[in-house]
């Protein structure tokens, strides 16, 4: 189980950060190794590998975005897939909130990974929580560059509670 | 290929060859493939030492070893172990009740009668060694009387 | 716990082995010793499609300890690498400490140097060593050819490293140190992966320290120089406030992670710890 | 003096272990053998739906939940307790409950076939939340295990005293002593896992079983009773087997479904646990936390114990279900004089590995909370902790004793132990100036051993037999087959027995064979090797059996050399006329005996003897244990410098093997106590399935140690000895935490929990 925050800023204006956010086809060639398969409302069926040396692992699954409030440009969305070579589980929760800041929006975004199986069971190194961190981080700088139109701003924060 | 290989080594002295999957391990081979089930597989982890065989004459992990790896390769086992070191070794072992139920003791047999061999020293043997090696019944103690024993022995035949 | 079946090659030349990784893209691992990778495989955590076993490509077996520094093929296994080290008086002392500290002899006698560094994992003793001393690390690719990239590039993460996958490590070498140099660490048992390993070089005239490098192990994603703790020392007399200011500036430096064996407060506290008896060993400070 | 009791006989099968001869299940190969593989859950709390094997192919067979549940009975539970929700539970149940639960069995041409299908074969389950320790399963919201329960506590236990009576001496005491203390949850880790390889007759329908185990009957009774095959069609037989402490002692799910694979595809199959496995599924130990009060005077006099113990019993109660809360509270006492012993507990059911027995069983807790307890009194009282024990010590004079918990200790002299260790310890060289702060701690314990007697299994709720039956025979050339229904796996019966037998009949152990634990030759012995019983029980049953082959061939000896039974010695192989020259050769004896004369009239022809042992008493060993540790205070490392073990077990056979079941024990104490534990996350994923992250001792972990035994015969057992297989792994962790309290006295009433790791350790430091 990892918990991880990053936040950052964009110059666009936050409509048009919410706007952009909505096209989750759009937002999959972010997510390092994911890639879209089929979509059916707000539900997504999707691919997403992850390698760290050589620990790989291929998650099919589905994403749903589960609350949408556009009012408060708050969003959830829920995720879960299996491993069906390495007899792996993930689900993931990223929630994103913006707000305008003079520069443009903050984005904030919300991860929570919980993996089960041989992966989540591979106990001595902080291995789960630095690949979600290293998901996150990746996701998060490309928001970035697409949302900012590759605009100067400010690079990704983080914290972590593994 | 994940199809089965030829591989050629020799085993305690025999030229052997076996056709298996590259991804079957060494411990395998010389158990399941040789017969020689007396090295034996505790963890598959590398750590327990149970499988340790001479590799090229070097103690090693068996289950760390993929079968292709040893093409070629000269293989001691606990049942090849001959000579005036494992023999004193044995001894050794029997005579201070350094085993109890007997699943480690083949690979520490291995390790010591290399380590006697190659002239390491006492301290060396029972310290770094032996530290290779998992036991659950005898809490060492045993084994490193024996050793005592046997170097006492080894450096005065 | 056996293996998931995966395609084997053994080219028998670099450039096959070159071709053979260019080709297999992503999903290929290289084999060198094994002392890692096949545990992984064994309780299949790895599933890599296919093996590329290097055991065959001549030239990566040499080491060559000189005045101008060590030179140390990729397939050098720890054990043999300790037997040149241990006989050569050139060999900073650290490298001899650090391997003696790889797991037991049985697992030295198979693990290769090429494969301890070119695996990260961030407990390990040895990429620690290289960091420190401003190790070089020696990549070739079939497309761009050689490259080489210092240490502290070189490794980016748990198991990550600046390896591209196209690319094999052949070697790895390390420049003369002229000062003294120490490995220490903490483990739960004698051979096992150090909760905190430091390695720490320093001329010293007098007890005045210079060239100072601290490099830690286990206290962190990757091994990492502490300059802003080398700093507290450089240029300076070593005493033993001097050593405890030292301490506190490496657990400020470092960010530990927690997990199983120990919290990363521990680490952080006992990573001071580690640096400062390093340099009370080769400084003769005493505590 | 008796030329084979007391001797450090070199054990008699030691050279096919140290050739590499020896046979543990694994290396039996038969002609068409197929492997097994298990299919788990990956999840630790969800409803079973079925198995997805779509992808399943290269495989021979596989079964899954529908199949299994069709043609199984219920797994029972062999110890029934007052309060107790759970007496037994499908093989494989419609939810699973903790990660790595067997849910279906795969078996192919070779074991890397069969892993490849399990993984091939995706669990359809709905996952469900899960609780992994006994706080968040006792939460009032909690998710719950066994929903028509109500709860997750599957018993509820009080023992000892009344609360009224004990709350009288709790008022009437100077002080009360309150803390909470912990006992990790630990593995036994044998080096060699479990393994079966089941051989089905197609022809007759019988199964003939090898297996890795301690109870070779309680495996039969189990698969006759769960799979539904008459007893007469099973037989099982262990091979070689490379250590149990406890896990071993009943058949597991995996070995049933195995079973079942093996009568489907009409041929041999093996199936052999890996390390994962062993460290992740097979039954686990300890895992408990006890609110501790103990009640005492100013004088340092010890008047009233009393804990409330919550036990994590895992997904489901393993065979021996609450017996260890049980155990701890009745040996509770130790050997000390209480005025109110009182335990109440909780057994609690949580998403994680099922726990059971492991070396020790409940003592290990009983002795931890209260030697740990004892030593805090001692320092509030500012008494040497030595001299506390000794003046509330049994006095030798004082037994037989029969505690507040209704054990009546046998015999010994408890402050004799406790003050020679003492001695031993405390006239330890000084230590070197190395940063390091040393502390010397103790332990002293009664071990409650040699279970034990039918009656009192009957008394405490074992369901299981518990007395031991030898057969003793004698071949034509003078050498004996003894048959015994314990399993030695490590423990040197084939040595210890063979000096009993031969200290009987007067011939030399070398030619005594102990007949391999085979269902078909051995007397019923559900019980097995376990609990610290063999040489009592069996020992005791062989003495009886091998006397009464002696007076037989004394009696046949008579007639052959016209001399009275009564004038005939048996030595060295010989019957001799005592005081003559008259002797025959013990092999004529013998095959008089068997072709059937000369016999005295009145003596039956055959040389087959044997007794049912069932003895009116367990047996009590007793030691103290002294430990010397130097701690690193920066690092939190510990080192054990120096472990005294001062103890009598009565009559010792073969002081090597004793002492090599002493050495043995203490490592796996020094182990639980600072190093080893397992961890589930928080949701029910183990996270120590390798010796990476399980921790068991190292050579460099354990120091030789200082043995001295003192012998009382136990007044009850024939031959005197006293089950003591145990006692190290019992004693050892309260006398090494205890040391470590004494080097830092300023943590050491905030030492309460096992594994003391560096960590640990040190974080106790900072605050």
């Amino acid at each position: 189980m990892a918990e991880i925050t990053q936040t950052f800023d964009v110059s666009a204006p936050t409509p048009i950060v919410w706007a952009a956010l909505q096209d989750v086809p759009a937002l999959v060639p972010c997510m390092p190794g994911a890639a879209l398969l089929q979509v059916d409302g707000d539900t997504y069926i999707g691919r997403l590998r992850v390698k760290v040396g050589p620990i790989a692992a291929e998650f099919e699954g589905t994403a749903r975005v589960v609350e949408r409030d556009e009012a408060r440009h708050r969003a959830r969305i829920e995720a879960s897939g299996v491993d069906r070579r390495g007899g792996n589980r993930g689900s993931a929760s990223v929630e994103y909130q913006l707000s305008p800041v003079d520069a443009g929006t903050r984005v904030a975004l919300l991860a929570d990974y919980r993996l089960r199986g041989p992966m989540a069971q591979f106990g001595r190194t902080g291995l789960i929580a630095d690949m979600s961190a290293k998901l996150t981080r990746e996701f998060a700088e490309c928001l970035r560059h697409r949302l900012g139109e590759g605009t100067a701003s400010e690079p990704p924060r983080s914290e972590e509670e593994p | 290929m994940t199809e089965a290989r030829r591989i050629r080594l020799t085993v305690n002295g025999r030229p052997r060859e076996v056709e298996v999957e590259p991804r079957t391990l060494l411990s395998d081979v010389l158990r399941h493939h040789l017969g020689l089930t007396g090295t034996h597989v505790g963890c598959e982890q590398g750590s327990c030492g149970s499988c340790t065989i001479l590799f090229d004459g070097a103690p090693a992990r068996s289950c760390l070893v993929l079968a292709p790896q040893a093409e070629g390769a000269h293989i001691e086992t606990v049942e090849g172990l001959a000579g005036p070191e494992a023999e004193a070794i044995r001894r050794a072992m029997h005579e201070a009740h350094a085993l109890q139920c007997g699943f480690c003791t083949a690979g520490i047999v291995v390790s010591l009668v290399s380590a006697l061999r190659d002239g390491i020293g006492q301290d060396e043997a029972a310290e770094q060694v032996l530290g290779g090696h998992l036991c659950r019944c005898t809490g060492y103690v045993n084994i490193r009387k024996a050793i005592t024993a046997a170097w006492k022995q080894g450096a005065n035949p | 716990m056996k293996p998931a079946p995966f395609d084997y090659f053994d080219p028998s030349s670099l450039q096959e082995a070159l071709e053979l990784l260019a080709d297999l893209s992503w999903d290929a691992s290289l084999l060198a010793g094994g002392q890692s990778l096949i545990p992984m495989l064994n309780m299949r955590i790895a599933r890599p499609s296919a093996l590329i076993d290097l055991r065959r490509v001549p030239g990566l077996d040499r080491s060559d300890i000189g005045a101008d520094g060590i030179r140390i093929g990729a397939m050098v296994r720890a054990a043999s690498l300790e037997r040149s080290v241990a006989s050569s008086d050139s060999a900073p002392t650290c490298l001899r400490q650090a391997l003696r500290e790889i797991g037991h002899p049985q697992i030295r006698n198979r693990t290769t140097i090429g494969g301890n560094l070119a695996h990260a994992d961030p407990a390990s003793e040895l990429p620690a060593v290289f960091v420190a001393l401003g190790g070089t690390m020696t990549l070739v690719s079939k497309d761009r050819g050689e490259r080489s990239v210092p240490a502290e590039e070189f490794f980016q993460g748990v198991f990550s490293t600046a390896r591209e996958p196209d690319e094999i490590l052949v070697e790895a070498s390390l420049p003369t140190y002229p000062g003294r140099t120490a490995f220490v660490e903490v483990a739960r048992r004698p051979g096992d992966f150090s909760l905190v390993g430091a390695c720490v070089a320093a001329v010293l005239e007098e007890l005045v320290a210079r060239e100072v490098r601290i490099a830690m192990c286990g206290t962190g994603d990757r091994p990492r120089r502490l300059r802003e703790a080398e700093a507290v020392i450089e240029g300076a007399v070593l005493s033993a406030e001097r050593l405890r200011e030292l301490a506190d500036a490496v657990s400020a430096g470092v960010q530990p992670r927690s997990d199983l064996h120990a919290s990363d407060e521990y680490r952080r506290a006992v990573a001071g710890v580690m640096v400062r008896r390093a340099l009370e060993r080769i400084s003769g400070v005493p505590s | 003096m008796s030329p084979y009791l007391g001797i450090p006989v070199p054990r008699l099968n030691d050279d096919k272990f140290l050739r590499g001869t020896c046979r543990y299940v694994d290396d039996i190969e038969l002609p068409g053998m197929l492997s097994a593989a298990i299919v788990r859950s990956p999840v630790a709390h969800g409803l079973l739906r079925g198995l997805d094997r779509s992808a399943a192919r290269e495989v021979d067979l596989v079964l899954g939940p529908e199949e299994v549940r069709e043609r199984t009975g219920s797994v029972p539970v062999a110890w029934h307790l007052p309060m107790q929700r759970q007496l037994e539970r499908p093989l494989i149940d419609e939810r699973v409950r903790f990660v790595g639960e067997p849910i279906g069995v795969v078996v192919a041409r070779s074991p890397y076939l069969a892993e490849d299908g399990v993984d091939a074969i995706v669990p359809d389950i709905e996952e469900l939340p899960s609780v992994a320790d006994i706080h968040s399963a006792l939460a009032p919201d909690a998710p719950l295990l066994y929903p028509r329960w109500g709860t997750n506590v599957v018993i509820e236990l009080e023992t000892g005293d009344e609360a009224d009576t004990t709350d009288v001496v709790f008022a009437d005491a100077d002080h009360v002593l309150r803390c909470t203390m912990r006992t990790g949850r630990l593995a036994g880790a044998p080096m060699e896992c479990r393994g079966i390889v089941a051989v089905p007759d197609p022809g007759t329908g019988r199964i003939t079983i090898y297996t890795s185990t301690q109870a070779p009957h309680m495996v039969k009774d189990q698969v006759s009773q769960i799979l539904k095959i008459p007893h007469h069609s099973i037989r099982v037989v262990a091979p070689d087997v490379g250590g149990g402490f406890g896990v071993k002692d009943h058949i597991y799910e995996d070995e049933l479904l195995v079973c079942l694979a093996a009568l489907d595809v009409g041929r041999p199959v093996k199936w052999v646990e890996d390390r994962r496995e062993s460290l992740t599924v097979t039954a686990q130990a300890r895992d408990e936390e006890w609110d501790v009060e103990v009640a005492f005077d100013r004088s340092g006099r010890l008047r009233g114990i009393r804990v409330h113990g919550r036990r994590n019993s895992g997904a489901y109660l393993s065979i021996f279900g609450g017996g260890p809360l049980a155990t701890t509270g009745s040996t509770l006492p130790g050997p000390y004089r209480w005025e109110a012993v009182r335990l109440t507990g909780q057994v609690i059911v949580t998403n994680t590995t099922p726990t059971g027995a492991y070396r020790g069983f409940g003592q290990p807790q009983a002795v931890y909370i209260r030697e740990r307890a004892v030593e805090m009194v001692a320092r509030e009282l500012l008494m040497d902790p030595v001299e506390l024990r000794a003046l509330n010590m049994i006095r030798p004079e004082e037994l037989p004793f029969t505690t507040r918990t209704h054990l009546n200790y046998d015999s010994g002299d408890y402050p004799a132990a406790l003050r020679r260790a003492a001695d031993i310890i405390r006239s330890a060289p000084e230590p070197p100036e190395d940063g390091r702060i040393r502390g010397v701690g103790f332990s002293s314990y009664v071990e409650s051993s040699g279970v034990g007697p039918t009656a009192g299994s009957r008394i405490v709720g074992v369901q299981v037999a518990s007395y031991e039956t030898a057969i003793v025979s004698m071949a034509n050339d003078g050498s004996v087959r003894v048959r015994v229904g314990t399993c030695s796996h490590g423990q040197g019966h084939e040595t210890t027995f063979a000096q009993l037998a031969a200290e009987q009949i007067g011939t030399t152990p070398d030619r005594i064979s102990l007949v391999h634990p085979d269902t078909e030759t051995a007397p019923y012995s559900p019980y097995g090797t376990a609990a610290s019983r063999s040489v009592a029980l069996a020992g005791g049953a062989i003495v009886r059996a091998a006397g009464r082959l002696a007076d037989k061939l004394r009696a046949i000896a008579g007639e052959l050399l016209e001399a009275s039974a009564d004038d005939i010695v048996l030595q060295d192989g010989e019957a001799i006329v005592a005081g003559t020259e008259r002797r025959v050769p013990i092999a004529a004896v013998a095959a008089a005996g068997l072709r059937g004369w000369p016999v005295p009239s009145g003596i039956s022809p055959g040389l087959e003897e044997s007794y049912v042992h069932d003895p009116d008493n367990l047996t009590f060993s007793y030691a103290t244990h002294a430990c010397q540790v130097a701690v690193d205070p920066e690092t939190g490392l510990v080192e054990i410098e120096r472990f005294v073990v001062v103890h009598d077990c009565g009559v010792i056979v073969n002081p090597m093997i004793v002492e090599g079941q002493i050495h043995g024990g203490v490592a796996q104490g020094i182990g639980g106590a600072l190093m080893e534990e397992v961890i589930h996350s928080e949701d029910g994923q183990p996270l120590t399935g390798t010796f990476m992250d399980y921790l068991i001792p190292t050579t460099g972990t354990i120091p030789d140690f200082h043995i001295e035994h003192i012998e009382t015969p136990a007044p009850h057992i024939p031959g005197g000895m006293k089950g003591m297989g145990e006692g190290g792994t019992i004693g050892a962790p309260a006398a090494v935490a205890n040391a470590i309290a004494a080097a830092l006295p300023e943590v050491a009433d905030r030492l309460t929990r096992t594994p003391v790791t560096p960590d640990l350790l040190w974080h106790l430091l900072q605050d």
